[in-house]
């Protein structure tokens, strides 16, 4: 059997991230070479920037894409989703000392951060409607730009966040109320009609959940559980 | 790697530009249509939808044309080729231009008395004009060649790395983005330092025998 | 191929076509403004005159854009002072002025070196005639030197345009909404990126078109001295090895 | 050896030369007279299609130069590779020189031989020492054109031009920006070049050379042949009311 | 009106004016001559600093040029508005002609009075025009320079430096690309010019000119005067045997 190609994006820490020494790692990471060593294949990476992930699949530049990627409805018109491998919830960060009432009208004109082409965007757009929204290429740049007073919030990953949260960048701000949505999963992207690439992968999937693998990894990146 | 590729995009771009250069000036119509629509077009579209065309393009059309034969996995062209054909196309186009400038600013006497001379037509572009507007058009190139070596960035997409795909890797990893962003410029400075200087040199060989306007 | 995407996508990407026509045009002029002093002293031949426009064109040309716009964007940002300042901070804090302010010093640059090479392709000859006549430095500058260049620098000036247009997609980095900026957002939602694209480019084409359509007619214009005279045939460069 | 039957060249709307005739044999050192803005440069150019004339037909070493019209009237070759062939036996000195600014003298004489007659650079360069001895810029050889002052210039391109051994030669002003003594030493170089049997067409404002070696004048007027004929009629007895005029300034 | 005092040049090694001192009062009109490449061109160029000389002084109008020596040992100007000031009121006409190519004829006459003197475009079209009237070129007014023959580029060149009204005028061979018809016109013009009493430095190889207009005469040779005085006295009786020789092919 031919080697497995997995595309990822290796700027999403700390799913998935590249070190001083160009090694990709992270939780993505390391599911990913769960998943190959339960399946029994062999696997290699290719970084492809966010934009081209889903053409660069098509494309057949790799077969399938372990980057924390979000399952939409749009995004199942192109690809196929395995089972979900950890649940993202979004919630809004800020500075300490404001307050946000975070109604939409409550946040009618304030200018609010968020990743290009993620769930994040998506949800505030059409959820609050009045919101100035700023889109950025990487979720760096939006924590920025949070830092400078550019904008006002931030709403992302909740993960994404409590890991900016927990750096020194982060010191003055906090999570603001609870996260304003719980749905959405993440899954891993295969091209289409590859029925059988989705078997195995759902097939690994539940043997690392089962024989703790899953729970180990967990617990490496985040003091709870986050599938 | 940056190098590599802007140094061979670099050698087929100047190719494209004189030819695309020397057609624009023909006296058959139809090859300066053609060159005029390559200039236009592809100085029209975006060097990164160049890049992106030729490369998930090529690997479309090239596994169209091996389907048939029986062939079904996947074919690409490698990175490098793909990247160094549409720089050097892109390229091309821009140079076109400036070499057209410079092919103007010759005087008409230069090609003329090598045509009274019984020269001919490749002769008198190589040994006069050539010699005389590459002079005028050195600038011109130049700017090009640092344009080309920033967009080697471009093919990062395709998945070759170099010097600002590196960075942003370091910027993920250390949350450091000015750092990072500095070293890079300060990378692509030191490789324009190469470059200008050669470039100063050039144009010092080029401008022999040519008397300058003092400021006085 | 969905035509009726790329339909829906077109107001959306007019609206970023707009905002990209507006940083192309308010930075080509702030760019030439910027352009002529640096390329006139930049071709003195004294070093103290020529040693700054050196500089500035070594680091504008020499860094990418990329760099340039988050220096400008995220890196000022970074000082204190700036943002404490009431006089930079309303204007650093809009990317749209740091777009155009990154944008004018980039191209003011590239065209400063175009400029200077122009200035020194023409013929001496000329200038001397000035200045026997008594016309001063600024004079000849104006009405001799500047105008010849200006003519010999054209096609590589519309170069710049055309670089400095497609530049301007990086407005996109620092959250304009320009049309590459508009054009990926539509992508995050519709998942169809060559159509897109494709419409985006057409746009790009378009405004391309009409630069160079608009460059070409000035040459025409500008060049009166020059027509009729290379009536010889030949005068033109070989077709043959094209 | 050259035959031009009827030139016409217009520029717009202008008509510079309105029908120009001329045969000239091997040996033939025909001066063109005339006044300034006449049309002698643009007759010359026209000769070897550095202008393309409006109407005429020019035949060269026997041969017709093939023309096609264009779209603007005027006659394009139709074959470069004969033009070139041609061009290649006819020399030309221009009346601005054109020397090639980045080359030095030495290597503006020996390009063309080089390149067109594919002349060995030893053998090339003998040839245009030998020249450059003759026209007295032997010690300028290594000098670019810029550097050099408008009488050496010229010569340069003299030397340029004979450097091709051509077999029909069109000379602009070659002595416009000489002094006396150097005009005498260049109609010398040029009157020597006669007896070898080279075919000379010369636009002079020189009149002691004019009588003194040619072997016809002609003299133009308004783009037409005003007056024709053996040097000593046409000098001591004009009989237009045009070139009387002409001479009467030198003839004083 | 115009001292110059042991003025020296040198172009790298070769020295090519060494030691010229000359000066000339209102109304006078010297002419220089000397065989092709003695210096004549690089001495008037000097005269207004377009070439820096390696040594020497230059008054003009009581004035003395200030200047301070660079690096390389040539003569800077000390204060470019001095030297501007100075070249308003010294014309040159250009070996080369040097016209603008990108302004017609006319737009090359009135470009400097309207810049420099100030003068309203209608009172400057007025006189450009009377001035290309007089040299006969006033047909092609709205021509560009390529456009022109080379006579007529002369001529402009020409009427270009008188349109400034310059009190010193510096011809560098002013006739060389006319006929004799011409050359006869334009030297009247000149003529004219010395009886208004400007002063003028005319570069020639007219020797008929020289002899019946100049003041007085000089003749360079090698970077060096090597003959001085009143015309006559020169052509009929030269004392050095350069300028015997230089005379010599003139005078048969
Ligand atoms: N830039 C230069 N570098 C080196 N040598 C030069 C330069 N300019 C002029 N010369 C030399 O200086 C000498 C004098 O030149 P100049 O132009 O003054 O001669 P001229 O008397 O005007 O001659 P002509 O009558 O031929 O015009 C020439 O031998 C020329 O080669
Ligand atoms: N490209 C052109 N367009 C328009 N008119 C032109 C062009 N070239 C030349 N002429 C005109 O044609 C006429 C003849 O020019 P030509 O150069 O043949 O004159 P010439 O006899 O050589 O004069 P000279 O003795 O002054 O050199 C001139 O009146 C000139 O203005
Ligand atoms: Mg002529
Ligand atoms: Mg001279």
């Amino acid at each position: 059997q031919d080697t497995l190609r997995i595309g990822t994006e290796g700027a999403y820490p700390p799913f998935n991230m590249v070190d001083e020494n160009g090694n990709l790692h992270g939780f993505d990471i390391d599911i990913a070479n769960a998943l190959c060593a339960q399946m029994e294949r062999e696997c290699t990476f290719v970084i492809q920037d966010w934009d081209g992930i889903i053409p660069g699949l098509l494309a057949g530049k790799y077969d399938a894409v372990i980057a924390s990627m979000s399952v939409t409805e749009e995004r199942k018109q192109a690809v196929d989703f395995t089972d979900k491998y950890w649940t993202n919830k979004l919630q809004f960060i800020a500075p300490k000392s404001v307050d946000l009432d975070l109604t939409p009208e409550g946040m009618a004109g304030t200018s609010v951060g968020a990743q290009r082409a993620t769930i994040s965007a998506q949800w505030v757009e059409e959820n609050m409607p009045d919101v100035d929204v700023k889109l950025y290429d990487t979720q760096e740049n939006a924590y920025l730009d949070l830092g400078t007073g550019r904008i006002d919030a931030v709403i992302a990953d909740k993960l994404v966040n409590y890991e900016w949260l927990e750096s020194d960048a982060g010191a003055d701000f906090e999570f603001k109320g609870e996260p304003v949505y719980e749905n959405d999963l993440i899954a891993i992207a295969l091209r289409k009609g590859n029925e059988d690439l989705l078997a195995d992968f759902n097939a690994a999937l539940t043997a690392i959940r089962e024989n703790g693998t899953y729970a180990e990894i967990n617990a490496k990146y985040f003091p709870f559980d986050i599938y | 790697m940056t190098i590599r590729l802007a140094l061979t995009a670099l050698a087929i771009g100047l190719v494209l530009g004189l030819a695309g250069a020397a057609a624009m000036a023909a006296p058959v119509a139809p090859l300066r249509w053609l060159a005029r629509a390559y200039t236009t077009i592809i100085r029209g579209i975006p060097e990164l939808l160049v890049v992106l065309l030729i490369y998930f393009g090529s690997s479309v059309l090239l596994m169209r044309l091996a389907r048939p034969l029986g062939y079904t996995g996947y074919i690409e062209l490698s990175p490098f080729v793909a990247g160094a054909v549409a720089l050097a196309l892109t390229f091309g186009g821009y140079a076109s231009e400036v070499f057209r400038g410079a092919f103007q600013a010759v005087p008409v006497g230069q090609a003329e008395a090598a045509q009274a001379l019984g020269m001919g037509r490749i002769a008198i572009f190589f040994r006069i004009v050539l010699p005389q507007a590459w002079r005028i058009a050195l600038p011109g190139l130049g700017n090009l060649f640092l344009v080309l070596m920033k967009d080697t960035a471009l093919v990062s997409v395709i998945g070759l790395e170099e010097i600002m795909r590196k960075a942003q890797f370091a910027t993920g990893a250390t949350k450091e983005p000015f750092t990072f962003y500095l070293a890079a410029a300060v990378l692509y400075l030191g490789l324009t330092i190469v470059s200008m200087s050669l470039l100063a040199w050039m144009e010092r060989r080029a401008n022999r025998g040519m008397p300058r306007a003092r400021a006085s | 191929m969905n035509i009726d995407v790329m339909i829906a996508a077109l107001p959306k990407l007019l609206e970023g076509a707009w905002l990209s026509l507006q940083l192309l045009f308010i930075s080509g002029f702030f760019g030439l403004m910027i352009a002529v002093p640096l390329s006139i002293a930049r071709s003195s031949p004294r070093l103290a005159v020529k040693a700054l426009p050196y500089a500035y064109i070594f680091f504008f040309r020499g860094t990418p854009l990329l760099v340039q716009l988050f220096l400008v964007y995220y890196g000022l940002s970074q000082f204190a002072f700036v943002r404490e300042s009431p006089i930079l901070w309303p204007v650093l804090k809009e990317p749209y002025w740091c777009a155009i302010i990154t944008f004018s010093l980039h191209t003011g640059g590239y065209i400063a070196e175009i400029l200077r090479g122009a200035i020194q392709a023409v013929p001496v000859g000329e200038v001397e005639a000035a200045r026997a006549l008594g016309m001063r430095r600024s004079t000849t500058l104006a009405r001799i030197v500047l105008p010849r260049a200006a003519r010999i620098a054209l096609p590589a000036y519309g170069n710049e345009l055309i670089l400095m247009l497609k530049g301007s997609a990086l407005a996109s980095t620092v959250t304009l909404l320009d049309l590459t900026g508009m054009a990926r957002t539509i992508i995050a939602r519709n998942y169809m990126p060559v159509e897109t694209f494709l419409m985006a480019g057409v746009i790009y084409m378009t405004i391309t078109f009409v630069l160079v359509r608009g460059l070409r007619f000035i040459e025409h214009r500008t060049s009166a001295h020059m027509r009729g005279r290379p009536t010889g045939p030949d005068t033109a460069p070989p077709e043959s090895i094209a | 050896m050259l035959a031009v039957e009827d030139i016409h060249k217009r520029f717009g709307e202008t008509e510079v030369l309105r029908g120009i005739s001329l045969t000239a044999q091997t040996g033939d050192v025909i001066a063109i007279l005339g006044s300034s803005g006449s049309g002698k440069s643009t007759f010359l150019r026209c000769l070897n299609f550095l202008e393309s004339p409006s109407a005429g037909r020019i035949h060269l070493h026997g041969e017709e130069i093939r023309t096609r019209p264009d779209r603007e009237g005027s006659l394009r070759p139709a074959s470069h590779g004969q033009l070139t062939r041609l061009r290649a036996r006819v020399g030309m000195v221009f009346q601005q020189f054109n020397l090639w600014p980045h080359m030095t003298v030495l290597a503006n004489l020996i390009e063309a031989p080089r390149r067109v007659h594919g002349m060995g650079k030893a053998e090339a360069t003998e040839k245009a020492e030998a020249l450059l001895e003759k026209v007295g810029l032997a010690d300028r050889r290594d000098y670019y054109p810029a550097h050099l002052s408008g009488g050496q210039q010229q010569r340069a391109a003299i030397a340029r031009t004979l450097a091709m051994d051509p077999e029909v030669i069109l000379f602009d002003e070659p002595t416009s920006a000489l002094d006396p003594e150097l005009v005498g030493e260049v109609l010398g170089v040029m009157a020597s070049l006669a007896e070898e049997g080279r075919t000379m067409l010369i636009v002079t404002h020189e009149m002691g050379f004019a009588r003194d070696v040619s072997t016809r004048t002609l003299f133009l007027h308004e783009g037409r042949v005003e007056e024709e004929g053996a040097p000593e009629a046409l000098f001591s007895n004009p009989q237009s009311d045009r070139l009387r005029k002409f001479l009467s300034r030198h003839l004083t």
